[in-house]
């Protein structure tokens, strides 16, 4: 039942917003559809927190640790995202960078990605996963392309066909899981792509073909996470749609893609009893983190950067999880949650930021904090916490990754010290400036949506000195559920 | 019986303080033969000085005045420690031998603080200068006592001096580099040729009078006998670690006090002819050779202090 | 050894076409030509799938084989043909490697995507094993087509002939995908091909021109 | 839950961020902020203080707090160790506050309240820091002190160089942060607890504890100001307001002392007698980097900053001594030098904040922070002087006072360095020695240069008439100070008898007991070496007042004020005295290897004859700049390749994918 409406609700939205997405109230329809979403996670969270795992639909989909809160903390940043989307996308309209028309096409179309994100992290079937995650690309598109700006073009090309063909990769990959799943369950074929099923049988696994069937899922939804070097497509989709997109984007797909990643890790890890899985995921994470840093480095655009940033953090994830064991499972998890919020608040605030100073340059954003506090105290506090720097929830992960690394691969921590120290110069040296000193940018009249960003830097600092115990527990399974070496 | 000693060796510096630096002059004077002054020209000229009415520069604050007490009491107190003639010192446990270089230290500040106090050109040029010279030659001192402590395992001058005394005559390389090195602490540090002279009166070469222009009558009297006092106890310093022989100590009874005296007496005739010599033989460098110099005196402390190391001896 | 059946022989006949096709495209300078061989790949799975429906009785290879009919035989290169009159682009400007070598760096794939097809052929149980092979040199030869076209369109040629590679490769392990999975990127290719439709006039009234050289200007090279 | 050191420890800590929360209340109210609430701040530090004092000589308590990570609990512990770090840090921080209170106006930059906020969080975190008893609670607590004292160093943001100070601070301590992490990820040992006591109890392998040993060096390090990570320092100390500079070089800096012997004797357990070496030698380089910089300084903030770089120096030189005599096994000069080490850092605390904040007032009177401008100031502020006066002379290391004393017991343990069994280690101590030495009477030297130039004199400008004394508050928080170097420097036996339960505490070893009576300092009974400040100091006064008295007596007090000898120049004036740079300028000479000068000199036919001269680290071009230009050329061969071509691109993905599949087949 909340299933249904979890899954019904964002579907329903994109379908009414397609019809009314023009009208002035809609942002609040727009509201109002991903709070219904969103409660209906909450409810459905508290059920599975009850009574365990959940498989419904004949078998299709299923709710386990390892996806529900992901399925939570998608519907809330969806809400929190939504909120942040009225009044930026009022002013949007003021500035007559979008019509009504784009404007229905932007609200329909964010509720489909909304659902279709859940279905990709609520269904069992690997092969529905593919079409989920084809679909978040399809319905994020001409999100990106909102603008219509030469640049916001070449992004929403980029992106369409880098993920297009990388996607198609994944499908292959799915192909070839399913013939080897064939084999060891039979041919009513129907099972065979169930991850439930595929995960009770992944020891008999064909070990070639789950090998080459992992590359090309790595290859296939890894240039979704955006792990070097199938990261080109992010940074451009990132700068040059529109904020509230650059949020989700970068708080919540690339997690949707993670999740499928790591999956894929799991059968393939099973079946291949060798820890080569493992190694390429480290292989990409630290090489993500490394490019990511360097590239952050040189930039210019403050969308730009904080989507450099992403990546960086990908990576970081992608290590953790490359890592594998208990706590470096944990440690993952807890950054995936801490790093969506935390992104989603930053872009929130450079949204508003960039508004202000009616330019996503560095250079012309300054003195933020004179010019509207609670921005540039958000600004600040955001890259302070996406730095990794305590008591942010961000630091607590980092914590567990770094230390993990220094005992299972001391060879590379240097890298990761290296990087982050890079990274850090980088971002901070450019947030400092455009937070502090003299002001440029001129007042705007309307009051900044402020409630999403603090939101969830609170909820961030509270993770980073005290993760409730039922997370934690979730954590914990979805770690035991992931394994690894 | 200890304060007896006590109070006889503080007395004795207080008066034989400016007569050595009469004997000094003399012997200087006998040296470039000229016609000597008198032994007791130093006391007249702080007896003259302490009658005259004290001028102050307007500006000059209350530290300028304390500055000379606090120099003269530090010089005192230093002689009270230092055992020029016995080593049952009460208040030698007050401080030893890293607190006195200290203490003289103390005395410096004030100085250079006083001279720059009033806000002349020159006064402040005499406190860097002495300063400069301070920093180089504390150290060295410091490096001499060290030797002198590793041999005798303790800081306390008193007890150096009494363990150096005790043990047999022998060849101890390590204190003939200190001795050496010492030697030329002692000439910086009471502003002898060759880093400094006494006795010249052009401005721009002088660097402890040039911290004194300001002062007048009694504070400059108590200046000046801080001054003696302070080349009397390096000498009692240089006695107590390479010539140690001859004071009383708790071995030798209070009659020991009786021939500790001339023995003294004598020891500084010497040493006061050998500094008139060195004063004679040698030319006043440039201030920027100073530093070399005292390097030079670092150098050959840290060197004893090796050799000490090295060969236990 | 026993002959193989009449079928097999047609089967493995025309993965060979569908290999010539792709190196065909590869090749190929003219976009319209380019949809022409698009929708004749379209036709030789269709004519694969009712064999193997034929050949095994599945009804679902049927239901995909009408997806296919009506897909990528039908909609596709019609929508194509509409856009290339609307957007008047007949000619590709010339590659960025030329034809001849491009066409020997089809070869190394082919040779590669056969190596990489052999463990999967030794396992496969169907009659179409040996198409594997093929399926996958399609996947990446329309990949490496997708490098090498400076057109936009071209590219999306390229990009749909992967699909038909993937789907060939599916029939040819495993007798297609389940259903709902068929339905599903059935589903996606429609989409995607609306979104391009799209595309191409938002790039084209900003650019007056599907040249890709225009979709240069971001980048951290400065 | 019952009261007990450790509960009243974290209660008043709790206080202290209360109070900080509170100044939100009505941020820009400065009666209500400054006035209410930093003398409540204050106080709170002094019963710290008091706890701290009395739970030196308890047992190690711990307790488990209900945050942190699901598996791990803040952990807090209070034993000797951070109980004597509690102690300054609650003693420093009341004379601060008091300072503070009186100090800061509202005006540019951050407003008053979340100033204090900001304060005392740092205020906190630094007690917490102490406090803490695992890797994640210390990380935590370390982190935050470094975030909050960065947002006080920026207080004044919109000058660039104060956020170019920040950055850097910033970023040394974030990079030294990591570093600490990673040294308690080695440390954990596997069992995948980050707790201390679990650190206690895991065997590492040698090379494994060095490696920890080198990584909390250099993390710790960062923040202390070791050279060469020292930069950031003299760029910080200046950008922050005076009473933060005198926090963050008072107390701060101490935290990473702090560190470092918790790491070294407490989680580490049996440091090897080599690792000395390395803090040894590092340390007394950065002893005499800082004081040769301090004497060419014309700045008297940046002055003060790199003679807290020297304190380090000579900080991390007797910790490394201590650990070569604990390897060596010799348990009683190990503790001789810890003793140094603890008694210094407590001196650095009250002398540095005290001139910290000496030059807080005169800043605020004047409005000048350059030596060039300043002078006279004795006769404008005399309370402000003859306080400083205080510091300068403690700091010099002059006795009676209290920086005399660690310089005296760190030597005595330098004096028997010579019974190391290592016949290289044994050759090389004495020359540190000599180095400490020569450090020390530099910093007389620079102590000299600072008060003269700034107190004594004549004033160099006419606006310094205008210059009075501060408000009573301010006045009180200086005489706190003071009077901690007096008792510090007058009464050594009882606080180092304390100061010994922490090296007892640690299984450092301890001093033996002598006989000798409160007065007197005696830390080794079997050479008789003895140090008695108070009957030093009574002889002193005696014969000062004396000879005041005879003198007077026998002759007569008449004076007459006149004008200063001119030696015939006339029209002496102001501008005529030693400059900064001139009194710095035999320095120059005798050290130039250490600077980078660049001067310029006037020629004889110059119209309008100017001369200047900057003096910069040579560090900074010799390694930043480089490693800065490294960064930016790695950055540009990567931006290579990213040409916005999607053919490139999907090259990219193709030859991922091939060369994978290659791999894997």
């Amino acid at each position: 039942m909340e299933f249904l409406l979890l899954l019904g609700t964002p579907l329903a939205g994109a379908a009414a917003l397609a019809v009314w997405g023009a009208r002035p109230r809609a942002p609040e329809l727009n509201v109002v559809f991903s709070l219904a979403t969103f409660l209906a996670a909450c409810a459905l969270t508290v059920r599975v927190i009850g009574e365990g795992e959940l498989i419904v639909a004949r078998e299709q989909f299923f709710i386990d640790a390892f996806n529900v809160f992901l399925v939570a903390l998608t519907a809330f940043v969806g809400f929190t995202t939504s909120l942040f989307s009225r009044p930026y996308m009022r002013v949007e309209m003021e500035h007559g960078r979008v019509t009504p028309r784009r404007l229905r096409l932007y609200h329909s179309m964010y509720q489909l990605f909304m659902a279709t994100m859940l279905i990709a992290l609520t269904t069992n079937n690997m092969g529905l996963l593919w079409v989920a995650m084809e679909a978040a690309t399809l319905s994020t598109v001409l999100l990106v392309t909102l603008y219509r700006t030469p640049a916001s073009l070449e992004a929403g090309w980029k992106y369409f066909i880098l993920c297009g063909v990388g996607i198609a990769q994944a499908l292959f990959g799915t192909i070839l899981l399913y013939f080897a799943a064939e084999s060891v369950l039979g041919v009513e074929g129907v099972n065979a792509l169930l991850w439930t099923h595929l995960d009770s049988v992944k020891g008999d696994l064909e070990p070639t073909v789950l090998s080459l069937a992992f590359v090309f899922l790595l290859v296939g939804y890894g240039t979704k996470v955006g792990l070097a070097p199938l990261h080109n497509w992010l940074p451009d989709a990132h700068a040059e749609g529109p904020t509230p997109i650059s949020a989700v984007l970068s708080g919540l797909l690339l997690n949707v893609a993670v999740y499928a990643v790591v999956r894929c890790k799991v059968l393939a890890e099973g079946a291949l009893r060798s820890d080569l899985p493992s190694q390429m995921l480290m292989g990409f994470g630290l090489l993500s983190v490394m490019l990511a840093a360097l590239f952050l480095w040189r930039q210019r655009d403050i969308k730009r950067l904080f989507a450099y940033s992403s990546i960086e953090h990908m990576g970081i994830i992608t290590f953790a999880f490359g890592m594998g064991g208990p706590v470096a499972n944990f440690a993952a998890l807890l950054h995936m949650t801490v790093h969506s919020l935390t992104k989603s608040a930053i872009f929130f605030a450079v949204g508003h930021a960039a508004q202000k100073a009616g330019s996503q340059l560095m250079e012309n954003i300054r003195g933020l904090v004179t010019l509207s506090p609670t921005v540039g105290w958000g600004l600040m506090l955001g890259s302070i916490a996406i730095l990794g720097i305590p008591p942010f929830g961000v630091f607590a992960s980092e914590f567990l990754i770094l230390t993990t690394a220094m005992k299972e691969q001391p060879w590379a921590t240097p890298i990761l010290l290296f990087a982050l120290g890079i990274a850090f110069a980088a971002i901070f040296g450019r947030v400092q400036p455009m937070v502090f000193g003299e002001p440029t940018a001129k007042r705007l009249p309307h009051p900044p949506a402020l409630i999403p960003v603090f939101t969830h830097l609170a909820i961030v600092l509270v993770l980073g000195v005290f993760i409730p115990p039922y997370l934690a527990d979730w954590y914990r399974t979805a770690a035991q559920l992931i394994g690894g070496p | 019986m200890a304060w007896l000693t006590q109070i006889l060796e503080v007395l004795a510096a207080l008066v034989a303080a400016p007569l050595f630096l009469g004997w000094v002059n003399k012997c200087r004077a006998w040296l470039q033969n000229r016609s000597a002054p008198s032994l007791l020209q130093p006391y007249r000229g702080i007896r003259k000085l302490f009658f005259k009415d004290a001028v102050i520069a307007e500006n000059a604050s209350p530290l300028f005045r304390l500055a000379p007490y606090v120099v003269f009491g530090a010089m005192v107190l230093a002689a009270a420690i230092i055992p020029s003639m016995g080593t049952r010192l009460p208040f030698s446990s007050a401080a030893d031998a890293i607190a006195l270089v200290g203490l003289l230290a103390t005395a410096r500040v004030f100085q250079s603080l006083a001279a720059m106090d009033v806000g002349t050109a020159f006064g402040s040029l005499g406190a860097r200068r002495e300063m400069m010279i301070g920093f180089l030659a504390e150290p060295a001192l410091l490096m001499v006592i060290f030797v002198a402590s590793l041999i005798s395992a303790t800081t306390a001058l008193p007890v150096i001096s009494e363990r150096l005394a005790v043990q047999s005559v022998g060849l101890y390389p390590s204190l003939a580099f200190t001795a050496v090195a010492f030697t030329m602490v002692l000439l910086a540090e009471n502003a002898r040729i060759p880093v400094d002279n006494p006795a010249t009166h052009l401005e721009l070469t002088m660097i402890h009078e040039a911290m004194l222009l300001e002062y007048s009558a009694r504070h400059l009297a108590l200046m000046e006998w801080a001054a003696a006092l302070k080349l009397f106890n390096y000498a009692c310093i240089g006695f107590a670690l390479f010539v140690p022989w001859g004071v009383s100590t708790a071995a030798t009874g209070p009659a020991a006090l009786l021939y500790a005296i001339p023995l003294l007496a004598a020891k500084l005739a010497v040493a006061g002819f050998g500094l008139a010599l060195i004063e004679t033989l040698s030319a006043k460098l440039r201030v920027f050779r100073a530093p070399e110099f005292l390097a030079t005196a670092f150098l050959l402390a840290v060197l004893g202090l090796l050799v000490r190391l090295l060969l236990g001896s | 050894m026993n002959p193989m059946p009449f079928d097999v022989q047609l089967l493995n006949a025309l993965s060979a076409l569908l290999l010539l096709l792709a190196f065909a495209m590869l090749s190929q300078r003219r976009i319209v030509t380019l949809v022409s061989l698009l929708a004749v790949q379209g036709v030789l799975l269709l004519a694969a799938t009712l064999l193997l429906a034929w050949r095994t009785g599945e009804t679902h290879l049927y239901f995909s084989a009408a997806l296919t009919l009506a897909l990528k035989v039908l909609f596709l290169p019609w929508v194509l043909y509409r856009l290339i009159r609307r957007l008047d682009v007949y000619w590709d400007s010339e590659p960025l490697i030329n034809i001849s070598g491009t066409m020997l760096i089809g070869l190394l794939i082919v040779v590669f995507s056969f190596g990489l097809a052999q463990p999967i052929s030794e396992l496969a149980s169907t009659a179409t094993r040996s198409a594997i092979g093929i399926a996958v040199a399609v996947i990446l030869l329309s990949f490496l087509m997708m490098i090498t076209r400076r057109k936009a369109m071209s590219q999306v040629v390229g990009f749909l002939s992967m699909e038909n590679g993937l789907f060939f490769g599916a029939m040819s392990a495993t007798y297609g995908m389940p259903m709902i999975v068929e339905l599903g990127v059935a589903l996606d290719v429609l989409v995607a091909m609306l979104v391009l439709g799209v595309f191409f006039f938002q790039i084209r009234e900003q650019f007056d021109s599907l040249d890709l050289h225009h979709l240069e200007s971001l980048k951290e090279k400065r | 839950m019952i009261l007990t050191p450790l509960t009243l420890c974290l209660l008043l800590l709790a206080l202290w961020a209360v109070i900080g929360v509170a100044g939100l209340a009505r941020p820009t109210s400065l009666r209500y902020v400054a006035r209410t609430l930093y003398p409540l701040g204050a106080l709170c530090g002094i019963a710290l203080a008091a706890v701290a004092a009395v739970s030196i000589t308890w047992a190690p308590e711990r307790l488990v707090l209900p945050f942190g990570l699901p598996d791990l609990p803040f952990h807090v512990r209070s034993d000797a160790l951070s109980s004597a770090f509690l102690f300054l840090l609650g003693a420093a921080a009341a004379g601060i506050s008091f300072f503070g209170a009186g100090y800061f106006r509202s005006g540019e930059g951050t407003a008053p309240g979340l100033l204090c906020l900001q304060y005392h969080l740092f205020l906190a975190s630094m007690g917490f820091v102490l406090l803490a008893d695992d890797a994640y609670g210390f990380m935590v607590a370390w982190e935050s002190m470094a975030l909050t004292s960065y947002f006080l160093v920026t207080t004044q943001h919109r000058i660039p160089e104060i956020r170019r100070a920040g950055f850097l601070y910033l970023l040394i301590a974030h990079l030294g942060a990591i570093a600490i992490l990673l040294s308690f990820g080695v440390m954990q040992g596997g069992s995948w607890q980050f707790t201390f006591d679990a650190m206690r109890a895991a065997q590492l392998p040698s090379g494994w504890a060095a490696v920890a040993f080198l990584l909390a060096i250099f993390g710790f390090g960062a923040k202390a100001g070791l050279v060469p990570l020292h930069v950031w320092l003299p760029e910080a100390h200046p950008a922050a307001p005076s009473p933060v500079s005198a926090l963050m070089s008072g107390v701060m800096l101490k935290t990473a002392v702090y560190g470092v012997l918790r790491v070294t004797f407490d989680l580490l357990g049996e440091p090897a007698s080599w690792w000395g070496l390395v803090p040894l030698g590092i340390g007394l380089l950065t002893a005499m980097y800082g004081v040769v910089f301090a004497a060419v300084q014309t700045d008297m903030k940046r002055l003060l900053a790199y003679s807290s770089i020297e304190n380090i120096g000579i900080l991390f030189t007797g910790i490394g001594l201590a650990v070569v005599f604990h390897g060596a096994g010799m348990a009683v000069l190990a503790a001789l030098a810890l003793i140094a080490v603890l008694y210094h850092a407590l001196n650095h605390a009250f002398m540095k904040s005290l001139l910290f904040l000496g030059t807080g007032a005169v800043l605020h009177a004047t409005g000048e922070r350059n030596l060039g401008r300043l002078g006279g100031l004795i006769r404008r502020m005399p309370w402000v002087a003859w306080l400083t006066l205080v510091g300068a002379l403690a700091i010099s290391g002059l006795p009676p006072l209290n920086g005399f004393v660690s310089e005296w017991l760190l030597l005595q343990a330098f004096l028997f360095a010579h019974r190391v069994p290592q016949t290289f280690v044994n050759m090389l101590l004495p020359l540190g020695a000599a180095v400490v030495v020569l450090a020390a009477a530099l910093a007389a030297y620079v102590m000299v240069k600072f008060y003269g130039v700034v107190f004594l004199g004549q004033p160099r400008e006419a606006a310094l008439a205008r210059a009075h004394d501060p408000g009573a508050l301010e006045k009180l928080g200086l005489v706190w100070l003071a009077l901690g170097c007096v008792l510090l420097g007058l009464l050594p036996a009882p606080v180092v008898g304390l100061l010994g339960s922490v090296t007892a505490q640690l299984g450092v070893g301890s001093l033996p007991q002598g006989a000798s009576p409160w007065w007197v300092l005696e830390p080794l009974p079997d050479r008789d070496a003895t140090y008695a400040p108070l009957v030093f100091l009574a002889a002193i006064v005696l014969v000062v007042v004396l000879t005041f008295q005879l003198v007077g007596r026998m002759f007569h007090r008449r004076v007459r004020r006149g004008a200063p000898w001119d030696c015939g120049f006339v029209r002496l004036d102001a501008r005529m005295q030693d400059t900064a740079e001139g009194f710095g300028q035999p320095i120059r000479r005798i050290f130039q290897s250490f600077f980078a000068i660049e001067r310029e000199q006037p020629t004889p036919f110059d119209r309008a004859p100017r001369y200047s001269i900057v003096v910069t680290d040579r560090l900074w071009r010799a390694l930043y700049l480089p490693l800065a230009g490294l960064v930016q050329r790695a950055a540009d061969a990567v931006a290579w390749l990213q040409q916005g071509r999607i053919a490139a691109y999907l090259l990219y993905s193709f030859v991922t994918l091939v060369t994978l599949l290659a791999l894997v087949l």
